[in-house]
C-alpha cells in the first residue's frame, strides 16, 4: 500500500517536469505579453517593451525556464501579472471554491446517479429505465453553459430561490478560516454562513453535475446488468438467499467496482466544466481564473496552476486506486 | 414413490423478437431417496438447462418451462416464488461447474458460507461462524478458521469447489444437483471431489443428480443413468446394464469413443461423426439420425418412442437399436 | 412587428429547465430572507476586480470606481458634469504661461486615519510620486503620473519620458504651489485625476517602507495596496475590507467627512464579469446597481421598473485605418468611401444605448474644442462606390479586425457593431476579411502596431480637455494610423502648449477641422455606458466621465 | 436396400438438416449489425443523423433567404430589447442584426457538421497513430517496447491532466482565432481518448491465443499487429469516434461561448448563433432555443448511435 503511494509520487516528478517544459514551450509561442493586457488602449510599443524588460520576458525561453526551476526549488510559484499577487496566494484564494463546487457536483452525480442506474438496470426496459437512459443521454448532449444559463434564468432570476452568482451573500461577513466557505461556517459556528454558501453552490454544482451524472447513471446500469448474469449471483440465488442480500451483497457490491473508477476520472475532468459554470455564475474559482490568466498572458499563474492541476489529477487517480484496492480484494497490494 | 419425478420437461428460449429454440425437449426421469442419478450427454444437449430449470434459476424473461417436476410430492413449477426460495439451498442444493466464477470475488468465503446458515438455519454471529468452520473442515479444507477470512482468489481450485460443496450441504439438503462439478478441476482433484460427494451422499442419504459428459464419473458414481441427446432422454438404464449393453446408437457411440483397457490391442476407437449442431427436430424424427450409421426412413417419421427392447427398466428411444453387440461393433467399425 | 414578451421567455426557460434538470435538481429552498430589516448596505457590481487600493498605482476604471469613493484630488469635475471644480483645493490659479499652479486648500479636512489635510500633505504626495524608483517607474504602475507629469527625479530607464514636474511647495498651511517645467494641455485637468488623489502623509510614510518589486516574472504590487488598513484618503467612504476570494471591496461611511456625509452606511463593490451575470444579479435582488449595462438590457430593465439613468457622452468610438498596412488607404478617396459607406445612424439607432450620438469628429460634443463646422461625410453607398471607382479601387480588399470577449464603454457589443459595418462596406463593393482577436493582448498589440487595415477602437476621456482626445492619436506619427502629415500634427499640437484655456479651445476646434479634412479614420459614435440601479434606489448623479460619487446614493 | 431408397433417404435428411445451418456461426460484426437493426436507440440515432446530413447537404440550397444579409436590420432594436419573432416571411423570426434565423439554421447545419467531423478526424487519426504505436510496442516490443509505451502513456496522461477546455482555449490563444483553430482545438482534446482506447484494446488482444499462436508460428511482428491485433481492436475506436462527433459539436459550441468561435460571425454556425443569442435570452429566448435545440438533438443523434453500437459490439451485453 505505502509502496504504491511512494512509487506514484515519485513517478509524479518526471511528469511534472515534462509538463513544465511543454508549458514553457507553449508560453513561448503565445503572442503578446502581459504588458498590453495591463495597459489596454493605453499601451504603446515603448511602454510594452519597457514592462516586458522589467519582467525579464525579453530573455530567451530557456533562461526563463531556468529561473522558473530555481524559483520552484525555493517553493516560490512566482507572482501573477494580473493581480500582482503571489501565485500561491491567488491559488489559496480560489482553489477552495472550485473544490467545493466539484465535490458537491460529484456528490449529486453519485447520490442521484447510482440509485437511478441501479433501478434502471433492475427494471430493464421499464419506464424508469427508458427515462433514465434517455435522460442521461440528453444530459450529455446539453452544452454545460446553456444548462447553467437556463438554471440561473429560472431558479435565480425568475423564481429567486437561489442566488444568481458568487460564493457568498454580501450581507454575511463570514470569517474565513480555511477558505472553504461551507466548512468555515461550521468551524466558526456561523451556520447561516454555511447555509448561505451552500445555496450559492447548488445551481452551479447542478449544472456541473449534469455530465458526470449522466455517465454514472449509464455506467451503473451497464455494470449491474453485467453482474446480474454472473455465476456467483446464480450461486447466491441457488442458496435461496433473500432478495435484499443477493442484490446488496452480491450484485451491487460488485457492480460498484467500475463505477468507483469512473467517479475518480470524472472528478479529475470536472475542471473543464468548471471553467464554463464558474464564468456563468461569476463563481470565483480556479477555472475562471485560469481562463483570465490565458487571456492576460499571466504566465506565472498559468504555469503554477496547470502544474498544480496536474498534481491534483494524479493524486485523485492515486486515491481511486487506493479506494479500488480497498473494495476489490483481488487488486489489494500486499 | 420417488423424491423427484421429472415428466416431459421442456424449456424453450426465445421470444422477444428472436426465433425460438428448444433446449430441453421432453425430458423425463426419476430420482429416488439417496439414489445417485446421472444425466449424461455432450455439451449442448440440455443437461445444465434441465438442472437450472429444476432449481428455478432460469431467467423469468424469454424462457418458458413446460411439463411437470414433482419434488417430495409438490410440483416445483406451480409453487410460489418465495416457497421456491425457501426450498433452494435448504432442501434442494446445487453445485456449479466453475468454482472460481461461482464464488463472489469480493466477499470473504466465510460470509458466503454463513449467509446460507443465517438464511435457512437461523444461525447468527459466532454460532454461524463455528458451524461454517465445521462445514469447511467437513469438506476437507485444512485450517478452516483462517480460510473463512480469505477471499476466493486466495483459495486453490480444489478448495473453492470444496467450499461450494460445503455451502451446498450446509443445510443437509434432501437432494443435491451437481452440474459438472469436476470438469474445471485437474484429475487428482477430480477424484477427491467425487470421493467427497460419494461419502456425503452415503452419510446423509442425500439424493444426487449428477450432470456430466464424463462417462468415467458416471461409472464411478451413478446408480441410474439417463443419456440425453438434443434435449431428450434417448436411453435410461442402471449403470451396469448400460455399460454392458449400450443400446441406443448414440450411447453405443459414446461408449465406443472412450478408450478401454480391456479392448483388444490395435482396435481403433470409434468416434461419433459430426457435432450436436447437425441434428433435426425431434418432431421430424430422431435428432441423432444425421450422425447415425443405422438410420433409415423409419427414423425420419415422427418422434421415436421409448421402448424396452432389451430388458425391463432399460428404456431406449430408437427405431433401429443396437441389439446384437457383435453386429454393433461391426457397424460402428 | 411583434415583440416577444419576456413572459414567453419565462415560460420557455421554465419548460426547458424542468425538462433538462429532471435528473439533477434537488429542490432545496433558501429560507434566509434577503435584506431583511433596515437596509444600510449598498452593493454595486463592476465588471472587473480593482487592481489596487492605491489609485496612484492604477490606470483602469474598475479601480478608480472604488478608490474615487475614498480618495479626493485637488480638483474634481462637477457632480454629474464635465466642468472642472474645486476638490480639496477650493480655488486654483496659474501664471499666464501655465507652469506655476497655486491651490488654496479647503480647511478642516481630515484623513481617514485622523491626520489633518494641509499643503504639506499635498506636497508629500507629489514628492512621493516624483521620487518613485524601481518598478514604480514602470508605466504599468505609474501610468497617469507619467502621462501628466512625465518622468521621475531619477529616471532608471532611458525610454522613460523626461520629468515635467518641478516642485511642490507649501506656501502656508493652506496654500500649495506646484511648478512644472513646460506648460501642458494635461493641466489643470490632470490635477483632477483620482490617480493623483491626496493620501494621508502618515500613509505615505508607510507606503515608502514598501516597494513594488519586479521579482519573479511579474510586478508585485506593494502589500499596502492589496489590503485595507494602510491606505487613507479624505473621501466620504473609507475602505475597510477587500475580500478577494469573494471579489468584493467593502467601504464604510467616514463620519468626519468635510462635505455632505454619505447617506448609506456601507458600500460594497463586487465583481461580476459577464453582462448578463450583472443583470440577473440585479433582477434577483442580489445587488443594488451595476455598471456597463448591455444596451439590449436597458429597455428591459426600464420596463421592469429599474432605475436606468442616462449618462452624458464623454467617449468616442472610431474605425481606425492603418495606411501602412494597406497602401490603398493612402488615397483620400478610399478613406472617404469607407467613411461614407458606413451607416452610422443605423448603428446608433439599433445598437447603442439611449443617449448615443453619431460622431462627426474625433471628439464628443461635450468636450471644449468640439467644432460645429467640420467636413461631414454622410452615409451614401452610391457615392462611396463612385469614389472607389475614381481611386481605381473598385476591387478594394481590406482586413478588418475586431476584439472579442470585451465590452468597452464606447463599444458595447464589438462583434455586432463589426458585423453591421462589415455588411455596409460589402454593400459598397469592398471585400472584407474579418480578423477576430482577444481584446488583450492580441487585439491591443495588433491595432497599436497598425497590422490591421481597419480596426475599431475608442477612447474615454480622463478629464475635460480636447488634447486628451486628439492628442492621444494625432500628436505625431503613430503606427496605429501609419501616416505622417505635418499639417495635422501641427494643428493638434498647437493647442497643447497654450496656457490659457480659451485659446486652447479655439486651437482644438481648428485642429478638429484639419483632422476631418484629412480623414485619418472614421469617427463613428459617442455612447454613454449605461448604468442601472435597483427600483428602491435614488441613484447618485451619473457622470459622463463615469465618475459617480456613491455618497450621493440613497434608498427610497 | 435399393439405391432409390438410399438416395431419397439422404435427400430427406439433407433438407431436414439444412434448416439448422442458418443459425450457426455469425461473425461478431454480423451479429452486431443484426442487434443494431433491432435496437430502438440505433434507429432513432440513425434517423436523426440522416436528417442532419440531409440538412447539411441541401440546407444552403433550400434556405429561403441569404443567411448573412441583414435585410431587416431596421426592424430589430437590440439596444431596446425589441426583436422580431416567428412570422410569415421569417418562420423562426429575425436575429439581432435583422437576419433570417430559419435560413441561418439551415445553412448553419453544414458548418456545424464540418467542425464536428474534421475535429473528430484530427483526434481520431493522431490518437490512432499514438495509441497504435504505444500498443504495438507494449504487446510485441519486449522490455524496450514497454519502456516506449510507458513514456508515451505518461505523455498522454499529461494531456489528460489538462482540463480539455483549457487545452482548447490555449491552443486557440497560440494559433489565433479561426475556424481551423476551433477544429484543431477540439480535435486535440480527443487525441488522448482515442490513443488510450486503441492501446487498451490492443493490449487485450495482445494476450489473445491467436496472437500467441501466430507468434509461435513465427509470423512477423509487424504483420501480426497490422493484420491481426489492430483490426480486432477497432470496434471500440469506431464507437468512440461516433460518440466523439457529439462531444466535438458540443465542445465547439463551448469554445464559441468562450469567444473563440468562427472569426466571421456572419457565417452561421449553431454554436456561434447560440452564443450570440444567449445575450438576448430575456427578450428573444427563441433566438437561442433554435440553435441550442439543434445542437442538442444532433449531438443526441450521434450519442444514441454510438451507444447502440457499443452495446451491440459488447458481447457481455448480449440478449
Amino acid at each position: 500500500m505505502l509502496r504504491l503511494v511512494v512509487r506514484r509520487l515519485l513517478q509524479l516528478i518526471p511528469t511534472l517536469l515534462g509538463l513544465s517544459v511543454l508549458l514553457f514551450l507553449w508560453l513561448d509561442r503565445l503572442p503578446g505579453g502581459p504588458a498590453s493586457a495591463i495597459l489596454g488602449e493605453k499601451a504603446t510599443e515603448a511602454e510594452v517593451a519597457r514592462i516586458n524588460r522589467a519582467l525579464g520576458l525579453d530573455q530567451p525561453v530557456y533562461v526563463q525556464y531556468w529561473r522558473f526551476l530555481k524559483r520552484i526549488a525555493e517553493l516560490d510559484l512566482g507572482t501573477s501579472t494580473q493581480t500582482g499577487q503571489p501565485v500561491w496566494d491567488e491559488f489559496v484564494l480560489r482553489f477552495p471554491a472550485t473544490v467545493e463546487l466539484s465535490l458537491l457536483a460529484i456528490l449529486i452525480a453519485v447520490a442521484v446517479g447510482v440509485p437511478l442506474g441501479y433501478f434502471a438496470a433492475r427494471k430493464r426496459g421499464g419506464w424508469l429505465d427508458v427515462t433514465a437512459v434517455s435522460g442521461s443521454l440528453v444530459g450529455i448532449c446539453i452544452p454545460v453553459f446553456f444548462l447553467a444559463l437556463i438554471l440561473k434564468g429560472v431558479f435565480a432570476v425568475e423564481l429567486g430561490i437561489f442566488p444568481s452568482y458568487g460564493r457568498q451573500d454580501t450581507g454575511i461577513d463570514a470569517t474565513s478560516v480555511t477558505g472553504f466557505a461551507v466548512l468555515d461556517g461550521v468551524l466558526t459556528g456561523e451556520f447561516d454562513a454555511s447555509w448561505d454558501a451552500i445555496t450559492h453552490l447548488i445551481l452551479p454544482s447542478i449544472a456541473l453535475a449534469s455530465i458526470p451524472l449522466a455517465v454514472i447513471v449509464r455506467m451503473t446500469r451497464a455494470s449491474v446488468l453485467e453482474v446480474q448474469d454472473e455465476d456467483y449471483v446464480r450461486t447466491a440465488e441457488a442458496k435461496g438467499l433473500k432478495r435484499s442480500v443477493v442484490r446488496g451483497r452480491h450484485v451491487l457490491r460488485n457492480a460498484m467496482l467500475p463505477v468507483v473508477t469512473a467517479v475518480g476520472l470524472l472528478t479529475g475532468s470536472l475542471l473543464s466544466g468548471a471553467v464554463l459554470t464558474e464564468s456563468v455564475f461569476a463563481f470565483g474559482g480556479i477555472g475562471s481564473f485560469i481562463r483570465q490568466a490565458i487571456d492576460a498572458r499571466d504566465y506565472p499563474v498559468l504555469v503554477g496552476f496547470i502544474m498544480f492541476i496536474a498534481l491534483v489529477y494524479v493524486l485523485i487517480n492515486l486515491l481511486v486506486d487506493l479506494a479500488y484496492s480497498l473494495i476489490d480484494p483481488r487488486v489489494r497490494v500486499h | 414413490m420417488s423424491l423427484l419425478t421429472v415428466d416431459e420437461l421442456t424449456v424453450t428460449f426465445g421470444g422477444r423478437g428472436r426465433k425460438e429454440s428448444r433446449a430441453v425437449d421432453g425430458v423425463s426421469f426419476e430420482v429416488d431417496q439417496g439414489q445417485v442419478v446421472g444425466l449424461v450427454g455432450e455439451s449442448g444437449c440440455g443437461k445444465s438447462v434441465t438442472s437450472l430449470a429444476l432449481m428455478g434459476l432460469l431467467p423469468d424473461k424469454g424462457v418458458t418451462v413446460g411439463g411437470r417436476a414433482e419434488f417430495d410430492g409438490t410440483d416445483l413449477f406451480t409453487m410460489s416464488r418465495s416457497a421456491r426460495r425457501d426450498l433452494r439451498g435448504s432442501k434442494m442444493a446445487m453445485i456449479f461447474q466453475d468454482p472460481l466464477s461461482s464464488l463472489n470475488p469480493v466477499v470473504p468465503v466465510g460470509v458466503q458460507v454463513t449467509e446460507i446458515l443465517e438464511r435457512h438455519r437461523g444461525m447468527k454471529g459466532e454460532a454461524a461462524r463455528k458451524e461454517a468452520a465445521h462445514l469447511l473442515d467437513r469438506v476437507g479444507i485444512p485450517d478452516p478458521t483462517r480460510r473463512l477470512k480469505e477471499y476466493p482468489h486466495q483459495l486453490s481450485g480444489g478448495m473453492r469447489q470444496r467450499a461450494l460443496i460445503a455451502m451446498a450441504v450446509a443445510c443437509a439438503p434432501r437432494m443435491l444437483i451437481a452440474d459438472e462439478p469436476t470438469t474445471a478441476l485437474d484429475v487428482t482433484i477430480q477424484a477427491q471431489i467425487l470421493e467427497l460427494l460419494k461419502e456425503l451422499v452415503d452419510q446423509e442419504g442425500t439424493a444426487l443428480l449428477m450432470i456430466t459428459h464424463d462417462l468415467g464419473v458416471v461409472a464411478g458414481l451413478c446408480d441410474q443413468v439417463n443419456v440425453l441427446y438434443a434435449g431428450r432422454v434417448v436411453e435410461s438404464a442402471g449403470r451396469r446394464e448400460l455399460f454392458a449393453h449400450p443400446t441406443h446408437p448414440y450411447a453405443h457411440g459414446l461408449l465406443g469413443s472412450i478408450p478401454r483397457l480391456d479392448a483388444p490391442r490395435g482396435e481403433p476407437l470409434s468416434p461419433i461423426r459430426g457435432s450436436i449442431n447437425d441434428r433435426i427436430a425431434w418432431a421430424d424424427g430422431c435428432a441423432f439420425a444425421p450422425r447415425c450409421d443405422r438410420y433409415e426412413m423409419g427414423c425420419l417419421t415422427g418422434t421415436p418412442q421409448l421402448t424396452e427392447p432389451r430388458a425391463a427398466g432399460h428404456q431406449v428411444r430408437c427405431v433401429n437399436p443396437v441389439l446384437d453387440d457383435a453386429k454393433a461393433e461391426e457397424v460402428t467399425a | 412587428m411583434r415583440i416577444i414578451k419576456s413572459r414567453a421567455a419565462r415560460a420557455i426557460t421554465a419548460a426547458v429547465a424542468v425538462g433538462l434538470i429532471a435528473t439533477g435538481c434537488s429542490s432545496e429552498r433558501d429560507n434566509k430572507s434577503k435584506d431583511g430589516g433596515e437596509k444600510d448596505t449598498f452593493v454595486f457590481a463592476g465588471a472587473g476586480d480593482p487592481g489596487s487600493l492605491d489609485p496612484a498605482l492604477a490606470s483602469d476604471g474598475e479601480t478608480f470606481r472604488v478608490t474615487r469613493q475614498a480618495f479626493e484630488a485637488l480638483l474634481e469635475h462637477e457632480s454629474g458634469g464635465t466642468k472642472l471644480v474645486g476638490g480639496l483645493a477650493e480655488t486654483w490659479s496659474s501664471n499666464d504661461k501655465g507652469t506655476v499652479w497655486t491651490f488654496n486648500l479647503r480647511k478642516g479636512v481630515k484623513f481617514h486615519d485622523g491626520e489633518a489635510f494641509n499643503a504639506a500633505a499635498v506636497c508629500a504626495n507629489y514628492d512621493h510620486w516624483f521620487n518613485w524608483t524601481g518598478t514604480y517607474q514602470s508605466s504599468a504602475v505609474s501610468y497617469y503620473w507619467q502621462t501628466i507629469m512625465g518622468g521621475f527625479a531619477k529616471n532608471e530607464d532611458k525610454e522613460t519620458p523626461e520629468a515635467n514636474y518641478k516642485s511642490c511647495t507649501a506656501k502656508d498651511e493652506h496654500t500649495a504651489v506646484i511648478e512644472v517645467k513646460e506648460p501642458s494641455a494635461n493641466l489643470p485637468g490632470g490635477f483632477s485625476l483620482n490617480a493623483l488623489a491626496i493620501h494621508s502623509p502618515k500613509a505615505i510614510e508607510e507606503y515608502k517602507k514598501q516597494d513594488a518589486s519586479a521579482k519573479g516574472d511579474a510586478i508585485t504590487y506593494p502589500k499596502y495596496s492589496q489590503e485595507a488598513g494602510t491606505v487613507a484618503g479624505t473621501g466620504p467612504y473609507k475602505i475597510v475590507k477587500w475580500n478577494k476570494g469573494n471579489k468584493e471591496v467593502t467601504l464604510e461611511r467616514f463620519d468626519d467627512y468635510w462635505g455632505e456625509k454619505a447617506k448609506i452606511k456601507n458600500l460594497v463593490f463586487r465583481t461580476i464579469d459577464t453582462e448578463e451575470g450583472r443583470r440577473q444579479a440585479l433582477q434577483a435582488g442580489d445587488i443594488d446597481g451595476y455598471d456597463l449595462v448591455a444596451p439590449a438590457d436597458v429597455e428591459t430593465l426600464k420596463k421592469e421598473g429599474y432605475v436606468v439613468p442616462t449618462r452624458g457622452v464623454f467617449n468616442l468610438f472610431y474605425v481606425g485605418m492603418s495606411q501602412e498596412a494597406n497602401k490603398a488607404l493612402k488615397k483620400k478617396e478610399v478613406r472617404q468611401a469607407i467613411a461614407q459607406s458606413i451607416d452610422k445612424e443605423n448603428l446608433v439607432k439599433t445598437q447603442l444605448p439611449e443617449g448615443g450620438k453619431v460622431a462627426d469628429q474625433f471628439m464628443p460634443d461635450t468636450i471644449a474644442g468640439y467644432s460645429k463646422n467640420v467636413k461631414k461625410y454622410p452615409f451614401d453607398t452610391a457615392a462611396a462606390k463612385n469614389l472607389l471607382k475614381k481611386a481605381g479601387e473598385e476591387k478594394l480588399k481590406v482586413t478588418f479586425c475586431y476584439p472579442t470577449e470585451v465590452t468597452r464603454p464606447y463599444m458595447p457589443a464589438p462583434q455586432d457593431l463589426f458585423e453591421l459595418m462589415k455588411a455596409d462596406l460589402e454593400k459598397a463593393g469592398i471585400t472584407v476579411t474579418p480578423k477576430a482577436m482577444k481584446w488583450a493582448p492580441d487585439y491591443i498589440d495588433a491595432t497599436e502596431a497598425g497590422s490591421c487595415d481597419l480596426h475599431m477602437l475608442g477612447w474615454t476621456g480622463d478629464f475635460n480637455d480636447g488634447y486628451n482626445f486628439i492628442g492621444t492619436w494625432f500628436a505625431g506619427y503613430d503606427k496605429q494610423w501609419g501616416f505622417k502629415d505635418k499639417k495635422v500634427f501641427d494643428a493638434v499640437n498647437a493647442g497643447s502648449k497654450m496656457g490659457k484655456a480659451e485659446e486652447r479651445v479655439a486651437a482644438y476646434q481648428k485642429a478638429n477641422e484639419v483632422i476631418m479634412d484629412y480623414l485619418p479614420g472614421v469617427p463613428v459614435s459617442s455612447s454613454p455606458p449605461a448604468i442601472a440601479f435597483a427600483k428602491n434606489v435614488n441613484p447618485p448623479n451619473v457622470s459622463p466621465l463615469t465618475q459617480e460619487v456613491f455618497s450621493e446614493a440613497s434608498f427610497k | 436396400m435399393s439405391v432409390a431408397t438410399k438416395t431419397d433417404k439422404i435427400q430427406r435428411l439433407a433438407e431436414l438438416t439444412a434448416v439448422k445451418e442458418t443459425s450457426t456461426g455469425a461473425s461478431l460484426w454480423r451479429e452486431a449489425l443484426r442487434r443494431l437493426r433491432h435496437s430502438k436507440m440505433a434507429i432513432v440515432g440513425a434517423v436523426i443523423i440522416a436528417l442532419f446530413l440531409v440538412l447539411a447537404i441541401v440546407g444552403p440550397y433550400v434556405a429561403p433567404y441569404s443567411p448573412t444579409a441583414q435585410t431587416w436590420r431596421n426592424e430589430v432594436f437590440p439596444n431596446r430589447g425589441e426583436f422580431v419573432g416567428a412570422r410569415g416571411e421569417n418562420w423562426f423570426g429575425l436575429d439581432h442584426l435583422g437576419r433570417d434565423v430559419f435560413s441561418r439554421m439551415l445553412v448553419g447545419a453544414r458548418q456545424t457538421l464540418l467542425v464536428g467531423v474534421v475535429a473528430t478526424l484530427i483526434g481520431l487519426i493522431i490518437g490512432f497513430l499514438i495509441g497504435g504505436v504505444s500498443g504495438a510496442a507494449a504487446t510485441l516490443g519486449g522490455d524496450a517496447g514497454k519502456r516506449v509505451d510507458s513514456v508515451i502513456m505518461r505523455f498522454i496522461d499529461m494531456m489528460l491532466a489538462l482540463p480539455s477546455l483549457l487545452l482548447a482555449v490555449s491552443i486557440a490563444a497560440v494559433m489565433g482565432q479561426s475556424l481551423t483553430t476551433v477544429m484543431i482545438a477540439v480535435g486535440v482534446v480527443q487525441i488522448p481518448v482515442f490513443a488510450r482506447l486503441l492501446r487498451g484494446a490492443m493490449l487485450a488482444q495482445g494476450g489473445a491465443d491467436y496472437v500467441l499462436a501466430a507468434r509461435s508460428l513465427g509470423v512477423r511482428k509487424r504483420r501480426i499487429v497490422v493484420s491481426q491485433i489492430v483490426p480486432n481492436s477497432l470496434s471500440p475506436v469506431i464507437v468512440q469516434a461516433t460518440l466523439s462527433l457529439a462531444t466535438a459539436i458540443i465542445e465547439a459550441a463551448a469554445l464559441s461561448y468562450l469567444g473563440l468561435g468562427n472569426p466571421d460571425p456572419a457565417i452561421p454556425e449553431w454554436g456561434v448563433m447560440l452564443t450570440q443569442a444567449q445575450r438576448f435570452f430575456d427578450n428573444a429566448p427563441m433566438m437561442a432555443v433554435y440553435p441550442a435545440v439543434g445542437i442538442i438533438i444532433t449531438a443526441l443523434g450521434f450519442t444514441l448511435l454510438g451507444e447502440a453500437m457499443r452495446e451491440a459490439l459488447d458481447p457481455k451485453l448480449k440478449g
